[in-house]
């Protein structure tokens, strides 16, 4: 993972951002108002025809931050007070968490969103990615099965008990030796579904990694998943629920998220494949009626939206699934396959859809 | 008759009600006798159906005990109970949801399985939608099998994950001859506490530390671990992520009664709610249900505290919400907090002001671990 | 039905009053302790341009005097052209020694001055008791008869015991005075060995629902041809007031009717109240039964009658005293009801029981799956031996069976009785009890994220 | 101020009348080429039984010929019983080789029929130009020379170069016929070096601000003493409509009132136009004035007047010409307003440039705390010298406020002029410029739900 990108060592940091203050000051003293230039990305857009180039990881247009307007003001101040922060945290060679950042000035930064942008635009500013800026996040996600690592010096040896769950690694770049004889990687959307394949001892038999990143996964979660799909080659499947949410999880773990666009090319797992649930599935494992709920108005709206991205168009056959969600108007959860049986899921559902090659 | 129990200092743990942490045969004992009751009732000569003594988990029905040896108090539930009866308008379905959520709870026991809460929903919706229409009525059900039957939920079968995490001077195993857990070595984000009150209750646990911090929030506790904290003071780091779940209060338990003479020190937030997470971790809750009470712990509070605004720049200090005023409110009414804890929830509410740890970065990111070694030299807790 | 109803209906004011008179001619015969007789003779005067009916209600009962107080029907009545308000009472008590006389004028406006005492007749040291009321209209004589003739044949079903009743019919046409004696009471009456009131009355409803209704005239073969559909609860209640003693009583009938009554049984579709009763439905009455908790005998109270379903009808056979207390009548009622619900199992379940009723499957379904899914033999042998059934017969079907027939009984014994179930539960694991609390559904504070000591 | 005002407020049509007449002369003479004098002949005669006022104005400035046509008083003056509406005027220009006379009757009610011209009077052969309008009033001359003589010392202020007044005031009373010559234009306006319009209207205001503002003959010492607290703003823009050019000239005042004025500074407490106008406010000039972007000044702009914060007055010499384009007197005004805010640095910012330098201490704060808090000296030492403060000067404080100074500049400048902070931003760390999007708050796409990846 370390030098995907130039320049992104502190030291390098520590000098742009040298750099951008010396441009600030020199602005400054020939009688100019502060004006900050970043790129803007996205990782999608409503274009049908395809040609909008979401995909790449170059920018779309610019955005211009300056004094000329209010919200741009506050937006500037944020962003160099964080900057500070973030310069302090390279020098100091420490750790901070997007928490501790608002912490800091919780008056002005009102709301943790805030700093999350600001942070965003510092690394699009920077060009780099967020923990090189000495930001990590609370690690969420949980890991089990047929792998063993270390990360500075701590080894995580899954491979004794496969069935016992581990913290992600926060410090993904940090993380060495990898060692799996699995065969393939499982990613669930939610730990209870995590919770149920470790109380029936599913990587006992099969010889899997199973990750979670608890709803929408955090950066170390994604992180780490895509060093192992580098280091491993293995196919990477993914579980979530069938409900427009469970796809737009999807969806981040393949695509990437809005928010962090700018680093998608190194968040991203392209090779990830829709294992389940799909919509048929309800019909195939005969689900009783009580365990579709309809689909709310919000989620038909977020269904309706996110069919008009156009990365989907790389995906067709995971926009028709969603078209069919739309159209059949209910969903339903993993744990509702737990209903005729409560180990269906490890049982039956899994191996069969592996065997059978029903993923997409 | 509640008041003298209430008043009475002599309390003794017979009147404490409170869930067991049990092998799945006693709990499926207990599931039996409750049948038996029933049908025994039923073939009377005079035929009822039999009520379901729950204990009351009514927040009025919670009293105070304090330690007359030790300095442990706690909230617990006294043997007063609540009836769920079919025969009662309004209750009969409530009733049968018990009798249901217990019998699937049994059907796992014998095969040795275990559900989370989501699933156990899904199977008591599609077997009996009429019962089960949401989540809430399934685990309001869950409950009343714990006030029924006074085991604990995991003991019932349900997964429950925990949010804790620890780190540390503290060697774990969880059974003889087994793998080993170094918790100085679990990097940053700590050894994560697993839900399984069963493992917590068998695990081995090894220590030189002296003290204990219980940290309210993942952050913080991530920051210590990575300063390596517990290297400069000998020392165990608890992080309950928030308001602490079952099993990081049964960890937490179980490493003080394993080490008595080992301090607790809590680090929260200078607001109700951290006040609240510090007499979670100190007394247990009602609202967490029977499984809480007997996991009281006597921490101290570290910080923040009122004297250490001082360290802390204005800008930092933010007005309180009235969600705060709210949880001040329900703490204040409550006879467990005394001085002079009672006085610094006063402090905040006077002030109209709220302080979080993070606000002491200000002082640098290295100065958490000064101000913690200077607190516990100077024994300046409460 | 529907021609008695119509008379019924349509009965004049004069024809109402007489109702009453008569009722309380009856009352009086009941309360003398010997074999009485109650005459109403209806006689056709032709002295002027308009016939003119004299009609005398006569009994051998007690001495009457109070009952002519509530005689207010100056409102109703006077204002008819076809009576002059006035009635001439003749009445001794057995130890009297002369006939009072008086003549009430319903015509008078100032109440104090309605009743005028006559001069006493001399009653030559006879030792008897009577009424004879007196009063002359120029109703109809065929509607009054008939109005006369369907109110006494109702009187009869109440087999009042030891009172003879007869109707005299004299109508002064040209071809001189007829006399019709239209009405004797069988001779079995006064020959039946003594029953209390309450038993003479059960008797007479029951053969009158037993008999073709309504009608009388026709037999249906397809209703109530079997005493055993009949349920019969009784009550009689008194209370001391005001030094008079007031009696209650009450006798409830329910009938099942057959699912598919033939269609030429008018009986089915019309089991209504008004035609059992001896007085129209007073509002004291009216609104005494409306505070009687009908929900928890599964019936709705309806505006002038009771309905259940259909089937339950009440009956009432309350003597005419305005001063009844209101709870009186209420704990008569209820009496009756309850009396009828011990008597026969599962019959009026309060809607709150029938409705406990239709979760017993479900229960049933969970105890048992409970018992069944065991890997524990020696609990399934309790249990099977609990519930009395033999080893051999513990296949799913029969446990849950089981289960669910003692649930259902439970719950109606314990519908009867509630305070039973009041009784205190019980810890699972121990024997002391401490303060109980009930539980109504989801009642239970969650504490979710809050923190509350 | 009280005197003068009540005097405008209450004068009457009539003087309204000849204020506008007395404009359209002083406009003639400044359009003539050559010194020009205008009188204003107020003389009372005795003729009839009321005390009647002929009032002559007159000038030596260029014929008139078309300013009649909007004197439009016909609906305001008429109906006066103090005048008949009668005007009569005589005109030549220096080239015509007679005496133009006409009639103008605005009692007349169609339009075209109110002016007449009657027979020309010869001019033998003189060469001079000049307008002589005469009109006779009921009015009481006391009050006419009153209002003449506030309005004509108002008329001073404007300093019209070349331009000699006279008011004569001729009263016939008794002791025969007395005649006042109250006004005579000092000889420095003749002697003056040329000076464009704009330059004399700024100098007599200049003047007439230094004096005691409104009351005229008081001095206010607190006040207004000192000419570097005045700052000017001036334009004078052209426009060509259908052939003829039309020009505006504004000059705005401002002036920083002393923060504590003296009680007896009448002036701090009623800065307002009206004093200054020579016409009242038409409803064009006010629409023209409300179209006016003046929060971009940090001004609000109030019914008839403009105040911010009490500070500003904006004072205006249109000339009347009823064709003026709305949007040559706003960009007359935003011109001059441009000029003061250009000339004296940091005066009339925008709100938004206000609210905006609000974050520069913050700013500030923070650039310095990047630049001190670095750990590379050498860095630290080039922003030092950028910043071309002394090495030994880097203490924090003094870093902080060297940038906040800068960047309260910056904004000031760029509040200025606008445009300059539009030149393309470039990339800090790319060479590439890019198209650029300007975003709204709300069009940063945030994530649907509170997950922060
Ligand atoms: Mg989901
Ligand atoms: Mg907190």
């Amino acid at each position: 993972m370390a030098g995907n990108r130039d320049h992104t060592n502190p030291s390098a940091l520590l000098n742009k951002i040298k750099e951008f203050t010396r441009s600030l000051v020199l602005d400054l003293c020939n009688g100019r108002s502060p004006v900050v230039t970043l790129g803007r990305y996205r990782n999608h857009c409503s274009d049908p025809t395809g040609n909008c180039g979401c995909g790449s990881d170059k920018h779309k247009g610019v955005e211009v931050i300056s004094l000329r307007r209010d919200f741009h003001a506050h937006r500037l101040d944020v962003l160099l007070r964080v900057l500070v922060i973030v310069q302090k945290l390279l020098q100091e060679n420490k750790h901070g968490s997007k928490r501790d950042i608002y912490y800091m000035h919780p008056s002005v930064f009102s709301d943790q969103t805030i700093v999350d942008r600001a942070l965003n635009d510092i690394c699009i500013l920077l060009h780099c990615s967020r923990h090189n800026l000495n930001v990590v996040s609370v690690g969420n996600g949980l890991v089990m099965g047929w792998l063993r690592f270390s990360e500075s010096g701590r080894t995580f040896d899954c491979l004794r008990r496969p069935s016992t769950a581990h913290p992600v690694p926060i410090y993904v770049e940090d993380v060495m030796d990898i060692v799996s004889v699995a065969k393939y990687i499982l990613v669930v959307e939610k730990e209870a579904v995590f919770n149920r394949l470790a109380n029936d001892r599913f990587c006992d038999t099969n010889r899997c990694i199973i990750i979670t990143g608890r709803g929408y996964p955090d950066i170390p979660t994604r992180r780490f998943l895509r060093l192992l799909v580098e280091k491993l080659r293995l196919p990477i499947y993914c579980l979530v629920d069938c409900d427009p949410y469970g796809f737009d999880i999807l969806t981040t773990y393949r695509f990437g998220s809005m928010q962090m666009a700018y680093d998608a090319i190194f968040l991203r797992v392209p090779e990830i494949r829709w294992l389940g649930a799909f919509p048929s599935d309800s019909k195939r494992y005969q689900l009783p009626e009580q365990c579709l709920l309809p689909l709310t108005t919000d989620d038909k709206r977020k269904a309706a939206a996110m069919l008009s991205r156009c990365y989907l168009q790389q995906a067709p056959i995971w926009r028709s699934e969603l078209e069919t969600m739309l159209q059949s108007g209910v969903k339903f959860e993993i744990e509702a396959l737990s209903v005729t049986s409560i180990s269906l899921l490890s049982d039956e559902y899994i191996p069969s859809k592996l065997q059978g090659g029903f993923y997409i | 008759m509640a008041d003298l129990y209430k008043s009475s200092l002599l309390y003794s743990d017979q009147l404490l009600c409170y869930a067991d942490v049990l092998p799945p045969s006693q709990v499926q004992a207990r599931i039996e006798v409750a049948v038996l009751n029933f049908l025994k009732t039923l073939s009377s000569p005079t035929p009822a159906i039999s009520d379901l003594a729950l204990i009351n988990r009514r927040t009025s029905n919670s009293h105070v005990r304090r330690g007359l040896l030790t300095d442990v108090s706690s909230v617990f539930l006294s043997r007063s109970f609540s009836v769920r009866s079919l025969m009662r308008p309004n209750a009969a379905k409530a009733f049968i949801r018990v009798w249901k959520v217990m019998e699937i709870c049994y059907q796992l026991l014998i095969k040795g399985k275990m559900v989370t809460q989501r699933e156990l929903f899904y199977k008591l919706l599609s077997s009996s939608p009429e019962f089960f229409a949401s989540q809430l009525q399934v685990n309001r059900s869950i409950q009343e099998v714990v006030a029924l039957l006074r085991c604990s939920r995991h003991s019932l079968g349900i997964m429950a994950s925990s949010r804790g995490a620890i780190a540390g001077r503290l060697v774990l195993q969880k059974e003889p001859e087994q793998e080993i857990v170094d918790c100085t070595m679990c990097g940053s984000s700590g050894h994560a506490i697993t839900g399984d009150l069963n493992v917590l209750e068998k695990l081995i646990i090894q220590s030189d530390a002296r003290y204990v911090i219980v940290v309210e929030k993942h952050a913080i506790f991530q920051r210590l671990a990575e300063d390596h904290i517990f290297n400069q003071i000998p020392s165990i780091l608890v992080t309950g992520k928030g308001y602490p779940d079952i099993a990081t209060r049964f960890l937490l338990h179980r490493i003080s009664k394993t080490f008595p003479h080992m301090p607790l020190f809590a680090l929260v937030d200078w607001n109700p709610a951290g006040l609240a997470i510090l007499c979670t971790f100190k007394f247990g809750s009602v609202g967490m249900g029977l499984e809480a009470y007997r996991y009281a712990c006597n921490v101290k509070w570290l910080g923040l505290r009122g004297d250490d605004l001082q360290l802390i720049p204005e800008e930092s200090l933010i007005p309180l919400k009235p969600r705060d005023l709210q949880i001040a409110k329900s703490l204040m009414a409550s006879e467990i907090l005394k001085d002079p804890y009672r006085e610094e929830l006063e402090l905040m509410v006077s002030r109209s002001q709220r302080a979080e740890i993070e606000a002491l970065y200000c002082h640098g990111y290295n100065f958490l671990g000064k101000y913690i070694v200077e607190k516990i030299v100077q024994a300046n807790y409460l | 039905m529907s021609s008695s109803s119509s008379s019924s209906s349509s009965s004049s004011s004069i024809q109402k009053l007489c109702r009453n008179l008569i009722g309380s001619a009856v009352q009086r015969c009941r309360m003398s302790e010997s074999l009485c007789r109650l005459s109403v003779l209806v006689k056709q005067s032709v002295e002027s341009d308009r016939p003119m009916v004299q009609i005398t209600i006569s009994d051998t009962g007690i001495r009457s005097c109070l009952e002519f107080k509530w005689l207010d029907f100056a409102k109703s009545c006077v204002l008819d052209a076809k009576w002059d308000g006035i009635l001439t009472v003749l009445t001794t008590g057995l130890s009297d020694e002369e006939i009072y006389q008086y003549c009430l004028d319903l015509k008078e406006h100032v109440p104090s001055s309605r009743l005028k005492r006559l001069t006493s007749r001399p009653k030559h040291a006879q030792k008897f008791s009577g009424t004879e009321i007196t009063l002359c209209t120029y109703e109809s004589i065929d509607n009054l008869v008939a109005g006369f003739t369907w109110f006494l044949q109702k009187m009869l079903i109440l087999k009042i015991p030891k009172v003879a009743v007869e109707l005299v019919v004299d109508r002064a046409n040209i071809s001189g005075s007829r006399c019709d004696n239209l009405f004797i009471v069988g001779e079995d009456i006064f020959c039946s060995s003594p029953k209390s009131n309450i038993e003479c009355l059960v008797a007479g409803f029951k053969d009158y629902v037993l008999k073709h209704g309504n009608t009388l005239d026709k037999q249906c073969q397809s209703c109530f041809s079997n005493s055993d559909l009949i349920k019969i609860g009784t009550a009689c209640e008194s209370e001391c007031l005001r030094n008079m003693e007031e009696v209650v009583e009450a006798v409830i009938i329910m009938t099942e009717l057959p699912e598919s009554p033939s269609p030429s049984c008018v009986r089915a579709s019309s089991v209504g109240t008004q035609d059992f009763l001896l007085c129209p439905i007073s509002p004291l009455l009216l609104s005494s039964l409306a505070t009687i908790d009908w929900k928890s005998f599964g019936l709705n109270f309806k505006s002038s009658a009771v309905d259940g379903d259909g089937h339950a009808s009440i009956v009432s056979s309350m003597h005419q005293r305005i001063q009844f207390g209101r709870n009186l009548i209420k704990r008569t009622v209820k009496t009756a009801m309850d009396d009828l619900k011990e008597k026969y199992e599962g019959v009026l379940l309060s809607l709150h029981a029938v409705e406990i009723k239709n979760y017993a499957p479900d229960l049933a379904h969970t105890i048992a799956g409970l018992i069944l899914s065991s890997n524990d033999v020696h609990f399934q042998a309790e249990c099977i031996s609990l519930l009395q059934l033999l080893p051999y017969e513990t296949f799913d079907k029969k446990v849950e069976d089981c289960i669910r027939e003692k649930i259902i009984t439970a719950i109606q014994m314990n519908d009867r009785n509630p305070q039973r179930s009041r009784e205190a539960a019980q810890f699972l694991f121990e024997g002391e009890s401490s303060v109980e609390l009930e539980l109504e559904e989801d009642d239970v504070e969650e504490g979710a994220d809050s923190w509350d000591i």
